[in-house]
């Protein structure tokens, strides 16, 4: 029941979304069609806009709209006329996601192990260490980054190819540039909450279990201390898998995530509303599941009134 | 008898913003195999501090050992190295902590946090430690094991927890349980089953206990040699029947008096100590207790009392024992006269 | 020389994905580059960029330049090995104006008799002037004689599309194992936003003019990021190189720069004051230091712009550019003095604010800060600036809502014509409510003029009157900078369209 | 026992005057003063603290310490490196990076500051809102879904489109780069502190201050948050960085700053190209400055937090 | 005004625990409590007392039954009563670490409730403050402390000193003097009497310490697994205790004088059974040295089997 409910819930999140996002879109100016070569004669535009129904009024549009949805057909590209949305997304997102999960990865593994050693060397030179490179991770945007590792790694040293997709070293200055800022994070916010853990009546307790500093850490204080990475890390690996915009460009990926860009630019009107739903599916279902996961993460954590 | 633990001249303080908190001061005792030893006392007067220093859990910063020796078999546990100690904690020497509902990891199963004590010390595994825990689970006392095994603290009431605290403890059958008020939260008949788990143990392993305890019919009961600490020092050290017939300080008549009889059916008012513990800031440099104490002297207020001697194992830090002092009968008068 | 050991192989950046490899549909210029290399026209271009038939073998043009019959080569295929006929042709051009195939590019066919109306949904589709006589002929009736038809053949719009395939599956062109064309080389690998390879057409009836085997575009958005890789060799040839390393490479035997046939040019909204003013305009024009700005800015290479036309038009007096002439010259004090005239004039003690808008990228970016500097150095004059997303832009413009507005034009065909009309009164283009009917009727005439040296006079006639009045702002003509691998030889840099890889040939690993 | 000697005639009942004489209090401060010399203790602290006041003064003063107006172009002087008369160099356009440097810093930590509160003001708010109705109630919980499902959708609908139809209604300038980050600046900030909310309202002493009346706001603001504070901390320290260059692409789109005014994301984002060409200075000095702000920052946070933290050692 | 204070009706509190059990924590309790009494609540530990205690305070809402304060329903009340009746009735935790704010400090606790119904302001307030801590034993120099620089016993007087705070009618204390010293207990305790004279208050006190319910109480209740076993007045439950249980429970009280010859002990065999599944008939007849087969059978009623003195057991069904 209560499942029920909550998909329910995530259906009308996503209808609302794409709604909105349907109308902005409609109010904001510019047209698909208007370029800086001829502008075209008003019949002939006529002829293209009604090949996207866009002659109809934007109510009208929108009843289509969501018709072709509930099929799940996002409808064919304004700007590519031959590709349909669902294949520009199904293209675009195994790359997109591939690149998302390796940073997510990284950062996870390594924002960790930063935050915990820092943490356990609080005030001491590690501590400092780690915050050093968070810092440098947290103020150094990837597409000031991106640039930097393709000019040592690839161009200088040669040890890994500029850009481009296909082969295993073609993702890994792409991954680490989306992973360290991330990770940064996520050191950050573990560090804090490990402080805050290792405080605890509880770790005395394991203490004088005479468990080994690891094993306190591991078994005592990670799951006590991770509520804020997960909470962090939900929206995050969303946006991360369903592809960054400026990483893509940079090194030349295809994925998806030049799309939530590009298509707002050309009013590629399909693609804009494709590319957000699938956007907020994903979104709006990691939320639920890490809103889940609390409850496995906290026993004391109580979501609702009713007993789940 | 073998003298198991032995803590001399320990010396604890706490630097906070406002200086530095002398919790314990200069604290001596001993236990030895297979006996109990009560610490008693005033709230705040350092009970829990002494104990955790044995452990090596005070927190420092701020807390730090300033001085003194826990010598567990001859061995000094304060010059260990943290690895060296690691292998003592929970096998050598567990706890049971006061704070029984801070005191279990909120995030982690009940049972496992049993098992855990068992699994990292003996050379036991998986299903066997599991059905370890789930046996100490019921030893406590509490119903349905296996069930509760999987049960998260919040699930459990405040004296669930305790048991918990006190599985945890002694199921890696420790030399040395250290008990920080275990009973506290437990009703009679679950208390008198936990007492007797503890004293099984001390008898079956030759475990040494410490007890620490505000029950004195606990006390009577339990310890074989009873500690009583006052504002960061033992005031007074005897054997259980000497300290309760023949009390030394006038703290520990104050805790005698103070209890209410049960078997008296008509409803006096109870007799406190009046006044306040001192300020361990800056403690007396007298007898911490002669602000409070009906029968002080000019003596108390200047000059730390020594520790007399009374009798075989009866020590009182208490000018009174003096041979000099008056009897106790003028300073009562004189006490009279003032208020 | 050409080894036989040496891989006839090179790697490009495209920029972009091409949007759509169906000659009807595709309208940028990243398609036209693989379609142009994938197709063939029955007007080709040869080396110098001018237009001979390609897949039309002869051609008969009517006495009154109405109709021309064009005869297909026999041995012009299709990348499957069957023949391209007429009705190819016919079929292909007329599917361009079907109003259901919602062709963008289709007015380029309205030259052609009926097509227009079709087009638009008032004529029929057996009015069109286009039939396929036979497996090989092709007539073609125009409306009115056109100058530059031939040359507007070679435009993609007009390529044939294998009318049973494309009829079978409207989707052929999205991928690479579905796609037939008739050019010197084939599609084999179309991986979306990353990169498309063409491959030698064997089929192609001229293919032993064709060296390489295989040309990879790889899709490469970032200016450094293509420029790494043509660094460490990973791309061959790029255009278009990151405005920060051009001082380093222009003295590099790679570096090449290519005039590109357009202009880069603030509008001015002659109803919006202070513009509303000539004299004004003609300030603000004057004040721009066209020299120090190409050259210190923008530093590709760009030629300073004093007219509207860019050069690379050949009449027969020469470059039309060169015969024309500039028509202003640069002077602040002049600007000052005008600009205290205009102001005179139109008794403004005081100018009223003016913003300069601009579609947001950093090259518009840089040159309307150096303008601003300028206009404050000069005629001591505060402008602000102000930046858009391009299609807010465009609409925002469309709309009059702007003072001086920078916008390019470039020319698809290499004639004065498509630039001009640009200004015409009712071209939609033209967003400078600059309207001017003398201006308007020498177009007319230079459009039906059928004598060249005539219609080039009327045409320079007309750039007069627009520079005149000047409702724009001139700053350069485009050029395009590429790098260049040496390793290959007979690439060949057109005016207005991307390198043509036709001839190229690698010679050297 | 040994004693040593005392006087015998301190054997007497003790005097009237000593008896209740009280130990000697500690000297006792006002709660802010206690706060400020806690702090002041702080190595770091003090540290962040003194670079932030530095950064600000330099904010302030440093565009007049050099002849070079920051907008002022020198087609001829241009990508000059640091040197004597141009400390930081010029950029591309001859302006003094120096001056633009300085003048940029305004305009960031501006940002950064409104980016923050937003952050505080909308993300805090909501989030602990959010997270203390969850599971209260059944009216609480329709509480929190609303606004997480606000959350959700302001996640979803793509923030170009939200830029771009605010630069439609709006005029360019710093209200809008304000209103643009409150659109969406806070919702991180709100789940992650729902998150910690949850865990922490199970607390007894959140139960405790319910039973002494206190109001839900009081609860929020009183016993829960200042609970996070270590959390809210981390957190701006991404969001403010996040903001100074979500500044640099609104101005770029052309909703923010207009050039010739420059910023520090403006400046970096603009000077990406020295990478290739090597005029290090007009991409260091800004990214430098974001680096340092972020440090200090940093820095204070994190002894802040230990100063403030009751348990912590002072 | 009725004499009772608060009447609870068929109370029963049950909280799920995985999908399908559930603990009953409190099992159809029914008790009054008179206006100026002290109620003793002693028991197992886990019988659900405080599980009672939180419900009654409404910390947490009943599964089902009823419970009248002063006449009024606690489940139908408007905004306006509720606040009131909130302040009216006000508990000292059995966790002094837990139930404090580790950030704030502990006058600012304290001034919590005062802060909240406004009872005071500025001067007053911290007069109100500090007199509260001398009250309950600490000094007004603790008011800037924080709570982790206490003892236990310590802590657990400033949460005593909390809850009176608010000038209360009705307080549970939840084993509020467990984790203090003796002596400290006398003083608590002593001033849980003189507060109830000056204060006209009302107690629900739940302890472990016999002596001390004996002591403080005008009646007591016994409770086992969920249910109420015995209640009376507290020297008759001393003095005649009818349930099986409380005889165990009574008999198991250590006294604090090692040579006190020592009352048979009452042991229990066997564990104590599962509040999920908790046994048939009456709740204590798996350890019950008397149980009789009807015992398995039928629930115990409750009887007021002598006067004011009732219980739930067969033994006393003729
Ligand atoms: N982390 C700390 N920081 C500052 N002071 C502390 C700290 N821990 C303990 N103290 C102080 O040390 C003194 C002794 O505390 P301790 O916990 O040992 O008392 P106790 O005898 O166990 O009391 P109780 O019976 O109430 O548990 C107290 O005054 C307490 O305030
Ligand atoms: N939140 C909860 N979820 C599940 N079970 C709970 C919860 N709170 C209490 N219980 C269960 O309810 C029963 C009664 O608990 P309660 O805390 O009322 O006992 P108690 O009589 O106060 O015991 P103690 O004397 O040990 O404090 C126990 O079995 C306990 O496990
Ligand atoms: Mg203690
Ligand atoms: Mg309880």
């Amino acid at each position: 029941m209560y499942i029920v409910k909550r998909i329910l819930i995530m259906l009308l999140t996503i209808w609302v979304i794409a709604s909105l996002t349907f109308l902005i879109m409609k109010f904001i100016p510019g047209d698909p069609f208007a370029s800086d070569a001829d502008v075209l004669p008003e019949e002939v535009l006529q002829n293209i806009r009604a090949k996207y129904n866009l002659d109809e009024p934007i109510a009208v549009q929108y009843v289509l709209y969501m018709k072709d949805l509930v099929t799940f057909d996002l409808g064919f590209s304004i700007q590519s006329e031959t590709r349909s949305v669902n294949s520009i997304i199904a293209d675009g997102a195994p790359a997109s996601a591939l690149l998302g999960l390796q940073a997510l990865i990284i950062a996870l593994a390594l924002g960790l192990l930063l935050g915990i050693v820092a943490a356990l060397n609080h005030n001491k030179l590690l501590d400092y260490a780690s915050m050093f490179i968070a810092i440098i991770g947290i103020s150094v945007p990837s597409f000031i980054l991106a640039p930097l590792l393709i000019k040592y790694f690839a161009v200088e040293w040669g040890m890994l190819p500029v850009a481009s997709w296909g082969t295993w070293q073609h993702s890994i200055l792409p991954t680490l540039a989306l992973a360290a800022t991330p990770l940064a994070v996520i050191a950050r916010f573990m560090r804090s909450s490990m402080l805050e853990v290792t405080n605890q009546n509880y770790i005395k307790t394991a203490d004088a279990k005479g468990l080994s500093k690891t094993k306190l850490v591991i078994r005592h204080g990670i799951r006590n201390a991770i509520l804020p990475v997960i909470s962090f890390i939900g929206p995050l690996f969303v946006s991360l898998i369903t592809g960054t915009f400026v990483i893509e460009k940079i090194f030349a990926i295809p994925g998806i995530g030049r799309y939530f860009v590009d298509s707002i630019f050309n009013r590629d009107y399909p693609v804009i509303m494709g590319t957000t739903i699938f956007f907020s599916v994903l979104l709006v279902l990691t939320l639920f599941i890490i809103d889940i996961s609390y409850r496995y993460i906290d026993p004391r954590i109580k979501l609702t009134s009713g007993g789940e | 008898m073998e003298r198991l633990l032995e803590v001399n001249n320990l010396e604890v303080i706490f630097k906070t913003y406002g200086g530095e908190v002398q919790a314990v001061r200069d604290v001596s005792f001993h236990v030895d195999k297979g006996e109990i030893l009560a610490i008693v006392g005033e709230s705040g007067s350092g009970k829990s501090v002494t104990v955790q220093s044995i452990m090596g859990l005070i927190p420092t910063p701020p807390g730090k050992i300033k001085n003194g020796e826990v010598l567990l078999e001859g061995q000094d546990l304060l010059k260990l190295s943290k690895r060296e100690m690691q292998k003592v904690k929970g096998s050598k020497i567990s706890m049971v902590f006061q704070d029984p509902m801070t005191s279990l990891n909120p995030t982690m199963k009940v049972g496992k946090q049993i098992a855990e004590s068992i699994t990292t010390h003996q050379n036991i595994k998986g299903q066997e430690a599991k059905e370890r825990a789930i046996d100490m689970i019921r030893r406590v006392g509490i119903s349905n094991p296996a069930e509760r095994y999987e049960q998260y603290p919040h699930e459990f009431s405040g004296g669930m927890r305790q048991r918990i605290m006190i599985a945890i403890a002694l199921a890696c059958h420790p030399k040395v349980l250290l008990a920080d008020e275990p009973t506290t939260a437990l009703d009679v008949t679950i208390q008198a089953q936990v007492l007797d788990l503890m004293k099984n143990l001390k008898d079956d392993m030759d475990t040494s206990i410490i007890l620490i305890t505000h029950d004195l019919g606990v006390v009577a009961e339990t310890a074989e040699r009873v500690a009583v600490m006052y504002g960061g020092i033992i005031v007074e050290t005897a054997p259980v029947n000497e300290l309760f017939n023949n009390p030394k300080h006038p703290y520990t008549w104050g805790l005698l008096e103070s209890i209410p009889d049960i078997d008296v059916a008509d409803k006096k008012r109870l007799v406190p100590i009046e006044g306040a513990p001192p300020d361990l800031f800056s403690p007396p440099k007298g007898c911490p207790f002669a602000p409070r104490c009906k029968y002080a002297m000019d003596v108390c207020v200047e000059e730390m009392p020594p520790a007399f001697s009374i009798d075989n194992g009866h020590e009182a830090k208490c000018w009174l024992n003096d041979s000099r002092s008056p009897a106790l009968k003028e300073l009562v008068a004189a006490g009279r006269q003032l208020s | 020389g050409s080894g036989a050991d040496i891989a006839q192989e090179i790697t490009v950046n495209a920029m972009s994905e091409p949007p759509d490899l169906d000659p009807a549909l595709a309208t940028d210029t990243t398609s036209g580059w693989v379609l142009d290399h994938v197709f063939e026209g029955l007007y080709t271009k040869d080396e110098s960029g001018n237009p001979v038939l390609g897949a039309a073998e002869n051609v008969d043009v009517s006495e009154d330049g109405k109709t021309y019959t064009f005869t297909l080569r026999d041995d012009t295929k299709w990348s499957d090995g069957s023949n391209v006929t007429a009705q190819d042709f016919e079929y292909g051009w007329k599917r361009v104006l079907n109003p259901d195939t919602g062709s963008s590019f289709a007015f380029y066919m309205y030259y052609i008799k009926g097509a227009e109306a079709y087009n638009k949904g008032d004529g029929a589709v057996e009015d069109v002037g286009i039939t396929a006589q036979d497996d090989k002929t092709l007539v073609v009736e125009l409306g009115a004689p056109l100058g530059y038809f031939d040359e507007l053949l070679t435009m993609w719009t007009f390529y044939p599309v294998k009318q049973e395939l494309v009829e079978e599956n409207s989707a052929w062109s999205a991928e690479a194992d579905t796609y037939v064309s008739n050019g010197p080389f084939k599609l084999t690998k179309w991986a979306h936003d990353s990169e498309v390879v063409i491959e030698k057409n064997e089929n192609y009836w001229d293919n032993s003019v064709v060296k390489l085997d295989k040309v990879t575009y790889k899709i490469v958005n970032d200016a450094t990021t293509y420029y790494q890789m043509f660094k460490t060799n990973e791309l061959d040839l790029i255009q278009t190189l990151p405005s920060d390393v051009l001082d380093q490479e222009k003295e590099s035997e790679e570096y090449s720069e290519v005039p590109y046939f357009g202009t880069y040019m603030y509008m001015f909204n002659v109803e919006k004051e202070p513009f509303t003013n000539e004299k004004i305009r003609r300030a603000f024009t004057l004040a721009v230091d066209r020299e120090t700005l190409t050259q210190n800015v923008t530093k590709s290479g760009e030629t300073p712009a004093y007219a509207f036309v860019p050069p690379g038009v050949e009449t027969p007096e020469g470059d039309f550019r060169e015969t024309g002439g500039e028509y202003f010259e640069e002077d602040g004090a002049e600007a000052k003095r005008l600009l205290e005239e205009g102001m005179e004039e139109e008794g403004w003690t005081e100018l009223p604010e003016v913003s300069i808008s601009y579609n947001t990228a950093e090259n518009n970016k840089k040159i309307a800060e150096a303008v601003q500097a300028m206009y404050k150095d000069n005629l001591g004059v505060d402008v602000k600036l102000e930046n858009q997303e391009w299609k807010t832009y465009l609409d925002t413009t469309q709309q009059g809502n702007f003072q001086m507005a920078r916008m390019g034009w470039i020319g698809v065909l290499v004639d004065p014509v498509v630039i001009l009309d640009y200004y015409l009164g009712d071209s939609p283009n033209n967003r400078t409510n600059w309207v001017n009917e003398e201006y308007d009727q020498l177009m007319a005439d230079a459009k039906v003029e059928q004598d060249p040296e005539a219609r080039y006079e009327l045409l320079h006639q007309a750039e007069a009157v627009l520079m005149e009045d000047l409702p724009f702002n001139p700053i350069y003509h485009y050029t395009n900078n590429y790098l260049t691998s040496q390793n290959f030889e007979n690439i060949v840099y057109p005016v207005n369209r991307y390198p043509y890889l036709k001839w190229a040939e690698k010679v050297s690993e | 026992m040994e004693a040593k000697r005392v006087d015998d005639s301190l054997f007497r009942p003790l005097s009237p005057e000593k008896r209740g004489h009280d130990p000697i209090q500690r000297p006792s401060m006002s709660v802010w003063k206690e706060t400020i010399l806690n702090v002041l203790k702080n190595k770091m602290a003090v540290l962040g603290f003194t670079l932030l006041l530095v950064i600000g003064f330099f904010a302030i003063a440093g565009p007049h310490m050099v002849p070079f107006d920051p907008a002022k172009q020198d087609l001829v002087n241009t990508n000059v490196a640091p040197n004597s008369e141009h400390w930081f160099g010029t950029d591309d356009l001859g302006r003094d990076v120096w001056s633009r440097t300085w003048y940029g810093a305004r305009v960031s930590l501006t940002i950064g500051l409104i980016a923050a509160a937003i952050d505080i003001i909308l993300g805090v708010t909501i989030g602990g809102i959010s997270g203390y109705m969850a599971g209260r109630s059944k009216s609480g919980d329709r509480i929190d879904s609303i606004l997480m499902r606000i959350v959700e959708i302001l996640y979803g609908i793509p923030y170009l489109l939200i830029v771009i139809l605010l630069m439609v209604i709006m005029e360019p300038g710093i209200t809008s780069i304000i209103i643009a980050l409150s659109v969406t600046g806070w919702v991180g900030m709100a789940r992650i502190i729902r998150g910690q909310i949850l865990q922490l309202k199970s607390q007894e002493y959140v139960l405790a201050a319910q039973k002494m009346g206190t109001s839900h706001p009081k609860i929020i603001w009183r016993h829960l948050i200042p609970n996070t504070a270590g959390i809210i901390i981390v957190n701006l320290t991404f969001t403010i960085p996040s903001a100074i260059f979500a500044e640099s692409f609104l101005s770029f789109l052309g909703l923010g700053v207009q050039a010739p005014f420059a910023s520090w994301g403006t400046m970096a984002n603009d000077s990406l190209g020295v990478i290739l060409s090597g005029q290090w200075w007009r991409l260091f000095f800004p990214g430098f400055m974001i680096a340092l702000t972020m440090f200090a920052f940093n820095a204070f946070g994190d002894g802040l937090q230990d100063a403030l933290d009751p348990k912590a050692n002072k | 005004m009725t004499e009772t204070i608060i009447q609870i009706d068929q109370m029963k509190k049950y909280y799920p625990i995985g999908k399908e059990k559930t603990v009953k924590s409190v099992d159809d309790i029914s008790i009054e409590i008179k206006r100026g009494e002290t109620f003793g609540l002693v028991g197992e530990s886990g019988s659900g007392k405080s599980t009672l205690g939180k419900t009654i305070v409404g910390l947490e809402d009943p599964t089902s039954g009823k419970i009248v304060y002063n006449d009024l329903d606690l489940s139908q009340l408007n905004k306006k009563q509720k606040r009131q009746i909130n302040r009216e009735i006000q508990v000292i935790f059995q966790d002094p670490h837990a139930s404090l704010n580790p950030r704030m400090r502990v006058g600012d606790i304290i001034a919590e409730g005062i802060d909240a119904h406004k009872l005071a302001t500025g001067k007053n307030r911290q007069d109100r403050v500090y007199e509260l801590l001398e009250r309950v034993g600490l000094q007004p120099e603790h008011a800037k402390r924080y709570p982790h620089e206490f003892s236990g016993g310590q802590r657990q007087r400033i949460g005593i000193a909390r809850a009176l705070a608010v000038e209360p009618k009705f307080i549970v204390a939840d084993e509020p003097i467990s984790a203090l010293d003796v002596s400290i207990q006398a003083q608590v305790i002593n001033l849980l009497e003189d507060l109830k004279e000056q204060e006209d208050l009302t107690y629900l006190f739940i302890a472990h310490d016999l002596g001390m319910v004996k002591h403080i109480s005008d009646r007591i209740g016994v409770m086992y697994l969920g249910k109420m076993m015995e209640l009376s007045d507290s020297d008759e439950l001393f003095h005649d205790p009818l349930h099986p249980y409380t005889k165990a429970l009574l008999s198991a009280i250590p006294i604090a004088n090692p040579e006190a010859e020592r009352r048979e002990r009452i042991v229990l065999e066997g564990d104590p059974p599962s509040p999920v599944d908790p046994p048939s008939g009456c709740r204590f007849r798996t350890r019950c040295p008397f149980a009789m087969d009807v015992c398995a059978k039928e629930v115990p009623e409750w009887r007021e089997v002598k006067e004011r003195h009732w219980t739930a057991c067969h033994l006393y069904n003729n």
